[in-house]
């Protein structure tokens, strides 16, 4: 990189990232890799930024908020680089937007979903998808809500990460569940190495609730399913964060996928314009159609994109200020669509609702955008 | 009676090590604690410097009950003890295992150098006196069975204290070295410091003692002189085994 | 059959020095604190390897061999201190005493002669033996290097901690064994007493022989006595 | 109050993982109760074990359970040369202390190869019958569950026959008490020890092999897995094969059924529990244990 | 001549050692580096906090990584619950942890040697439990975030504010040790190390003093454990208790040497260098753990008593003459001596003895 003084314009704008690229979040970091990794391609090819090429520095974190922390001073003290972007999930998120605060740089970050990242006093932080994590099921108790009285689901039961986001995500649709009278029967926490999943299993499947939420991040969903399954629980709709849209959720499941919702904030075939460029060149370069955390990365490249564009600028000092000031005055228009944010960095849109549906996960709420019809009750997985 | 012990009872599951036993030892005196294997004797010692806890009975030293105080407390007192199975510090010199021996004291003065010059005279003194002075800057750890054991005495009397239990020093130790072990006994003796010695080498024992208890199955049989010691039925026949 | 042995070592503990154990005869090791007996009993066990020397059985040489070899060559050493396998019990580091010999009769027979010699065995045969006194794993130690018949028995300060009864069981065992034709080698610090019983006596001082010779002429010297023997010949012996 | 559905069901969880937990703590009663090694890196074993079965079955298709003819002996060998190159070389005195550090040291290699070589990702793996279950009164038993179960029955016994009725037993604890004497009476005391560690492997593998059936592993998770199996050795009794698993049984029921009244997280602080209660009471064990000496 | 270099070699070596501390901030080439040096320097602090009771007793606690995490969440919870200011609530804090040390080793220190050890990792475990449960009060395993104490500061300045401060805790920290190592208490300590009982019999009160030196190094591995979580900010229960932590810190004591002053400072130097070279370098690979485990078990097996030692050992060996501590004499030799020192009794053995200092040195260095 080289901020200091002798920035010439052929010199390439660094991008400094640190993923979790092992541990506990390796499969959703992964995505994320991709997605910025696609976002560099495609801007390359399109002749850079300001005309110089972008380089990604990538350094794994190990899904450790104390390693994120180590990174990000590592890109910014020590590597120089001029830009950086988020890691993934916002229990890294937080720590490393604020060494990005105290060195005074523009943070763009493609999954610090929950509100904490919201309430840290953060200048420079913006979240690059269409809603925070409480928002996320917003559809789906809508949709639930509106059901006739007998048909609803009477009982919920409700089991969540202690992790910021995936509890946001589960406490925001009971939130909403028991305001409209529906009744929690189980709410269990569980922190995030737990491996064994038998008893919350079992509490759940004694509780006989006609709905299941987990407030999941992926491999905790993983095993709470098969948990579930071992134990022949068959409730009458079943929700969880995250997991379901990974590609990976199908098979480590054994394909029982029948009737799993999730929220997302991506669709393939969302009908913004820089989308169809997106899954194309995507699937080119990939082999595959790219999913949520994909989609989030290059979200958060094409803020950066535009604020870069606008500012003119691109490297520590002076130049981040312009861009944060210009990111929180303007519109920019994403995969996900068209994204603003209100001064803590926070979104302003709602997210999508999928369903797995013979095998497939398809969109099935809001009605806009729907792919299929909502299979309700779920049927036997 | 500096030393009494009443009633002292101490089971190890099916097996009574102590049956009861009520001992007096005389302040001043050199005394002795004979008796065959397994008859109680360094259990005996071990409940009364409180290293472990006698099932009921009683110990006073110097008209005080020190029956359950811990051991460093009956140490401060003034009992002093050495072990059957030798125990020194291994990894310090033969020095530093006789400097360890100096009582600290509370809070400022623990904080006072280890290596007084005084501490350090008195302790080469102690190892000149038992001929392992040419071991002082040896570990421990290096040192012959023998050795250890002449160590392990340097130190006890370090301490200096009132008291002082022996298990067994002769054990392993050279004749020759033993005949000055005895003659030390009886300088420090002298000095006014009473001990009580375990041992089975009959020689040092009617030697130097002027009083000798005989255990017998976790209690005394017998008690006197040494020359009434030598000739009672009893002892010959639980001890001596003629 | 005899033990030639001769070593050094670089920090030498011995320097020097061999001693001959002809077969039926007991050969007593005196000397002070730290003369290095224990050592000389090490190397010949196979424990410590000599750095020059050589150590010879019946005939061959055995330098550098380890205890294994030793012990199938018929070389056997009771250590000094306390070496009963502590939480293990009686019964179980008696017959470990025995662990060579695949003859399972021959081991309860062996078991019960240990049992009548030394009654302590006998009564706590269930117990841990590091429950016991140290006297009392004195014993239980002699009686494990009973199990087997070797042809050169190592011991060292066997008398140590035990009482005169168990004592004299043990010289008299040492001379049963030179009656059935076994080399003894005995380190004993109850030096008058052990050189009553033995054949050869040899003083050892700093790594070598001080002197050696007849057991009953060392038991004379008087300058043997003041330096190594201690004074004062059994006042009470007659007791024991 | 639980329905009684939900205890019953809770009971047949804690029991099955109790007897996990019984063939996992066995190798570390072996290593730490007899031959007085700390064993750190037992539960980075089991993980590798649990990784080697996962990894036949993934890129090689074979059943986990078959995985096992290679992981046992390869496993035992693993053990053999460890104790071998590395252990044997501590000094005696020190060894506890040193074995900690150095087994620590161990643990950390195979969790960075582990690392390296599949990734920090949570890996499970997927069996057809993964998810299948049948019922008893109400309850259901998973079958995978009920494999792990079966295996650490199969290899505790035999593990107990071994200790118990062959003199190897003997000689592996003569070799630990005092190495000299054992040599004395004849013990090829290297090859013993080496043994006594090698069995405690091959345990590992197998207990590996069992907790891949129906969990996820990942590099770091042995980590989760050392304290309550320290806990249940010291409960146990050190050294004592049946005491290990009689504090195994009780405590995986104890965990499952106060699971459900205090949630996952907090059920495990019944392991701590239970061990600071038996270090301040009886600390030989409530089980087993034969000496009541402080290590 | 050697005995007035042994008396100013040391002073030198500190004196050194200070001046180079003190440089570092202003010779670190990025704010990077700078925040490398406040990590190795917390190692440093935690290292010899360690030794306090690994060092002196001999008890090896793995279990320390949770002291300081104690520390750093007690304050943060005072700062962001009680609105203390920042180093009234690291004060504080640290009083509070050692206060709960008091509980603490009176139930630890009741078991020895192995047993010790796996109630300390215990100890980790547990609290990491809470930690991760307590979630009302500690915020459970989303963290805590502890305010800034100087919050206008940027970055490198905060860095470097922190590396002072870190600095002066150490002097503290190795000033008593030094303090400790010298005295009549300390020796105490040595004996508990070597043979508890024994010392117990010569009149040691042992569970008085153990507990005290724990306590004493609770207090201090929770000023570090504050210090960081004032300076780093975000507190996880995975990373503040954990035992990784505390075996990091017996390695660099074991590796300096843990019967020296220096030892655990050197150790952290190299551990802690190490740690962040090898991040760096195999940072996105595990690759490190198996780097950091590697030196480990180098330590344990080839240098079980540490660097300082090995190089005094080395250093002696290169000097010639001085092979054995051990004054060899026959029993003839002793009786004269024996003889002689009855004559000029009271003056005290106390003449030219060459290896004395040597072997010392190597003792208590
Ligand atoms: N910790 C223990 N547990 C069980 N039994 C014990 C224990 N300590 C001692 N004993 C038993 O108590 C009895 C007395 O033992 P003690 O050590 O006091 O004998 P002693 O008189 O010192 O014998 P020796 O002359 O052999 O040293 C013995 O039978 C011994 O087995
Ligand atoms: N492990 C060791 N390391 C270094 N030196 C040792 C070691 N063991 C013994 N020594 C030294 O070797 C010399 C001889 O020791 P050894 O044990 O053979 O003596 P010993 O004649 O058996 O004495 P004792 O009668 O006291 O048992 C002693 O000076 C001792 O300090
Ligand atoms: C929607 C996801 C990308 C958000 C992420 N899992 C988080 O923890 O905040
Ligand atoms: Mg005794
Ligand atoms: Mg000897």
């Amino acid at each position: 990189g080289g901020g200091d003084g002798g920035e010439s314009a052929d010199d390439p704008i660094t991008v400094g990232i640190s993923l979790p690229l092992t541990g506990d979040f390796s499969e959703p970091g992964k995505g994320v890799q991709q997605g910025y990794e696609a976002w560099a391609k495609i801007v390359n090819d399109r002749g850079g930024l300001l005309g110089r090429q972008v380089e990604l520095k990538i350094l794994d974190d190990q899904s450790s908020a104390d390693r994120v922390v180590a990174d990000y001073e590592q890109l910014i003290g020590s590597d120089q680089v001029d830009l950086v972007v988020g890691p993934f999930s916002t229990r890294l998120v937080v720590p490393a937007g604020r060494v990005a605060s105290e060195y005074g740089m523009l943070f763009v970050e493609p999954a610090g979903a929950a509100n904490e990242v919201f309430t840290q006093g953060f200048k420079n932080l913006f979240y690059a998808a269409p809603a925070v994590a409480q928002d996320h099921y917003n559809h789906l108790a809508t949709y639930i809500l509106a059901l006739p009285a007998d048909q609803r689901p009477k009982t919920v039961a409700y089991a969540a990460m202690d992790d910021p986001f995936a509890q946001g995500t589960a406490y925001g649709l009971k939130a909403k569940l028991e305001a409209g009278g529906i009744k929690t029967v189980v709410d269990e926490v569980y922190p995030p190495n737990t491996t064994d999943f038998g008893s919350i299993a079992a509490k759940i499947a004694a509780s006989k609730a006609d709905m299941v939420v987990g407030g999941s991040q992926y491999q905790d969903g993983v095993n709470l399913i098969v948990a579930l399954q071992q134990l022949r629980y068959q409730p009458k709709m079943a929700a969880f964060s995250t997991a379901p849209t990974e590609p990976e959720f199908a098979k480590a499941i054994g394909n029982k996928t029948e009737g799993i919702l999730s929220p997302t904030g991506y669709s393939q075939d969302a009908p913004y314009p820089s989308n169809k460029e997106f899954v194309e060149k995507y699937t080119a370069q990939f082999g595959k159609a790219p999913e949520e955390d994909q989609a989030n990365a290059y979200t958060t490249g094409q803020v950066v994109e535009a604020a870069v564009t606008a500012a003119g600028c691109a490297e520590q000092g002076e130049c981040q200020q312009k861009m944060i000031d210009w990111v929180h005055a303007n519109k920019v228009e994403t995969v996900v669509g068209p994204l603003t944010w209100d001064a803590t960095g926070k979104p302003q849109g709602a997210h999508m609702i999928q369903q797995w549906i013979g095998g497939e996960i398809k969109i099935v709420l809001p009605d806009a955008t729907k792919e299929a019809a909502l299979l309700y009750p779920k049927p036997a997985w | 009676m500096t030393l009494e012990t009443v009633e002292l009872r101490k089971a190890f599951g099916g097996v009574v090590a102590l049956d009861g036993a009520s001992v007096a030892f005389q302040a001043g005196k050199v005394n002795a604690l004979i008796g065959p294997n397994g008859s109680g004797k360094t259990t005996f010692f071990n409940c009364v410097t409180g290293m472990i806890r006698p099932d009921s009975g009683r110990t006073t030293y110097q008209g005080q009950e020190i029956t359950r105080k811990p051991p460093h407390a009956i140490a401060r007192a003034g009992v002093g003890r050495t072990f059957q199975l030798c125990r020194v510090f291994p990894r310090m010199t033969a020095l530093d295992n006789v400097l360890a021996a100096v009582r600290p004291g509370g809070f400022p003065k623990g904080l006072r150098g280890a290596r007084s010059r005084s501490d350090l005279d008195r302790a080469r003194g102690w190892l000149t006196r038992l001929g392992i002075e040419h071991l002082a800057d040896a570990e421990a750890r290096a040192m012959s069975w023998g050795q250890q054991k002449l160590l392990e005495l340097a130190g006890v009397l370090m301490a200096e204290p009132e008291t002082i239990l022996l298990d067994e020093p002769a054990g392993g130790v050279n004749p020759a070295l033993l005949d000055r072990i005895g003659a030390l006994v009886r300088e420090l003796n002298a000095e006014g410091r009473t001990f009580v010695i375990v041992e089975h080498n009959m020689d040092l024992v009617m030697s130097i003692s002027d009083h000798v208890v005989v255990f017998d199955r976790g209690r005394p049989i017998a008690a006197g002189p040494p020359s009434v010691i030598r000739t009672d039925e009893r002892v010959l026949g639980a001890y001596l085994g003629v | 059959m005899d033990v030639q042995a001769g070593y050094g070592r670089a920090a030498p503990v011995l320097r020097g020095f061999s001693v001959a154990v002809p077969a039926g005869s007991v050969v007593c090791l005196v000397g002070p604190n730290g003369a290095g007996k224990s050592t000389v009993l090490k190397v010949a066990s196979g424990l410590l390897p000599p750095r020059s020397g050589r150590i010879v059985v019946g005939g061959v040489d055995l330098t550098g061999a380890g205890p294994q070899r030793m012990l199938a060559a018929g070389v056997a050493l009771v250590l000094q201190g306390h070496s009963v396998f502590r939480e293990m019990t009686v019964e179980e580091n008696v017959l470990l005493g025995a662990y060579t010999l695949k003859d399972k009769a021959k081991r309860a027979e062996r078991a019960a002669f240990v049992k009548e010699l030394f009654p302590v065995v006998a009564a706590r045969w269930g117990t841990l033996a590091g429950l016991l006194s140290g006297g009392q794993q004195k014993q239980v130690e002699f009686a494990r290097s009973l199990m087997i018949d070797p042809r050169v028995v190592l011991l060292d300060e066997p008398s140590m901690g035990l009482d005169p009864k168990a004592t004299t069981t043990i010289f008299e065992q040492v001379a049963r064994m030179r009656d059935a034709g076994t080399a003894v080698l005995l380190v004993e610090q109850n030096a008058r007493r052990a050189l009553e019983t033995a054949d050869l006596g040899c003083v050892l001082d700093l790594g070598r022989v001080h002197i050696s010779g007849p057991a009953a002429d060392l038991l004379a010297d008087p300058q043997l006595g003041e330096l190594y023997l201690g004074g004062r010949p059994g006042e009470v012996n007659k007791a024991s | 109050m639980p329905s009684g559905g939900l205890l019953l069901q809770s009971i047949i969880l804690g029991l099955l993982l109790g007897g996990l937990y019984a063939l996992l703590a066995a190798g570390l009663t072996l290593y730490f109760g007899i031959m007085r090694v700390v064993m750190i890196a037992h539960s980075a074993f089991l993980i590798l074990a649990a990784y080697l079965a996962w990894w036949c079955n993934e890129r090689l298709g074979v059943d986990p359970l078959l995985s096992l003819l290679v992981t046992v002996p390869l496993f035992f060998g693993a053990g053999v040369l460890l104790q071998r190159m590395l252990l044997s070389r501590l000094r005696a005195a020190t060894l506890t202390m040193m074995s900690v550090l150095l087994t620590f040291a161990i643990a950390l290699i195979i969790e960075g190869l582990l690392g390296y070589a599949f990734s920090g990702t949570q890996r499970r793996i997927q069996l057809g019958y993964g998810s299948a279950s049948f019922g008893l009164f109400g309850a259901r038993i998973a079958v995978v569950k009920l494999i792990a179960f079966g295996l650490a029955v199969v290899a505790l016994g035999s593990l107990y026959l071994l200790m118990k009725r062959t003199s190897f037993g003997w000689a592996l604890r003569a070799t630990i008490q005092h190495p000299d004497a054992a040599r004395l009476v004849g013990i090829d005391t290297e090859r013993i020890a080496g043994f006594g560690f090698g069995l405690g492997l091959a345990t590992a593998a197998v207990g590996g092999t069992a907790l891949s059936l129906d969990t996820t592993i990942y590099p770091s998770l042995h980590w989760h897995w050392i304290g309550p199996l320290m806990a249940i050795i010291v409960v146990g009794g050190l050294g004592s094969v049946p005491g290990a698993a009689a504090a195994a049984m009780l405590l995986g029921l104890g965990q499952s059924l106060l699971q459900i009244p205090m949630g996952t997280t907090w059920a495990q602080t019944v392991f701590y529990v239970a061990l600071f209660a038996t270090l301040a009471f009886r600390p030989q064990g409530f089980f087993g244990g034969r000496l009541a000496q402080r290590f | 001549m050697p005995n007035v270099s042994r008396r100013w070699f040391p002073l030198g070596a500190v004196a050194v050692l200070a001046a180079a501390i003190l440089a570092f901030p202003s010779l670190a080439p990025n704010p990077y580096i700078l925040s490398s040096g406040v990590v190795v320097l917390n190692y440093a602090v935690l290292a010899t906090s360690w030794n306090f009771v690994g060092g002196f007793t001999g008890y090896i606690s793995l279990g320390h990584g949770a002291l300081a995490g104690l520390g750093g969440y007690a304050t943060g919870l005072l700062v962001t619950r009680a609105d203390l200011p920042s180093f009234v609530a690291l004060l504080v804090a640290a009083l509070l942890v050692a206060a709960l040390a008091v509980p603490l080793g009176l139930a630890a220190l009741r078991v020895r040697g192995a047993s010790f050890v796996i109630v300390s990792i215990a100890l980790v475990l547990i609290l990491l439990l809470v930690f991760q449960s307590w979630a009302s009060l500690t915020g459970g395993s989303r963290g805590l975030v502890v305010p800034r104490p100087f919050p206008g500061l940027l970055r490198p300045e905060h860095h470097r504010v922190f590396f002072y401060l870190y600095a002066a805790l150490l002097a503290v920290a190795v000033l008593t040790w030094w303090l400790l190592d010298r005295s009549r208490f300390g020796l105490g300590l040595k004996a508990i190390r070597e043979d508890e009982d024994k010392a117990e019999a010569l009149g040691t009160p042992t569970y008085a003093y153990k507990l005290i030196v724990f306590v004493l190094s609770a207090a201090f591995t929770a000023l570090s454990g504050g210090l960081y979580a004032l300076w780093f900010g975000d507190l996880d229960p995975v990373f503040q208790f954990s035992v990784l932590t505390g075996s990091y810190l017996v390695l660099m004591a074991l590796l300096g040497g843990v019967r020296t002053l220096f030892g655990p400072l050197v150790g952290a130097l190299i551990v802690g260098t190490a740690l962040e070279y090898f991040k760096t370098e195999f940072g996105s690979t595990p690759l490190h753990l198996v780097a950091t485990g590697v030196l480990l078990a180098v330590v344990v097996l080839v240098m079980p008593d540490g660097v300082l030692p090995a190089i005094a050992a080395g250093w002696r060996r290169l000097r010639p003459g001085e092979q054995s501590s051990i004054r060899e004499m026959t029993a003839a030799d002793l009786a004269e001596q024996r003889h002689r020192s009855r004559h000029d009794d009271r003056s005290g053995p106390q003449g030219d003895r060459p290896a004395a200092g040597e072997t010392r040195e190597e003792v208590h260095g």
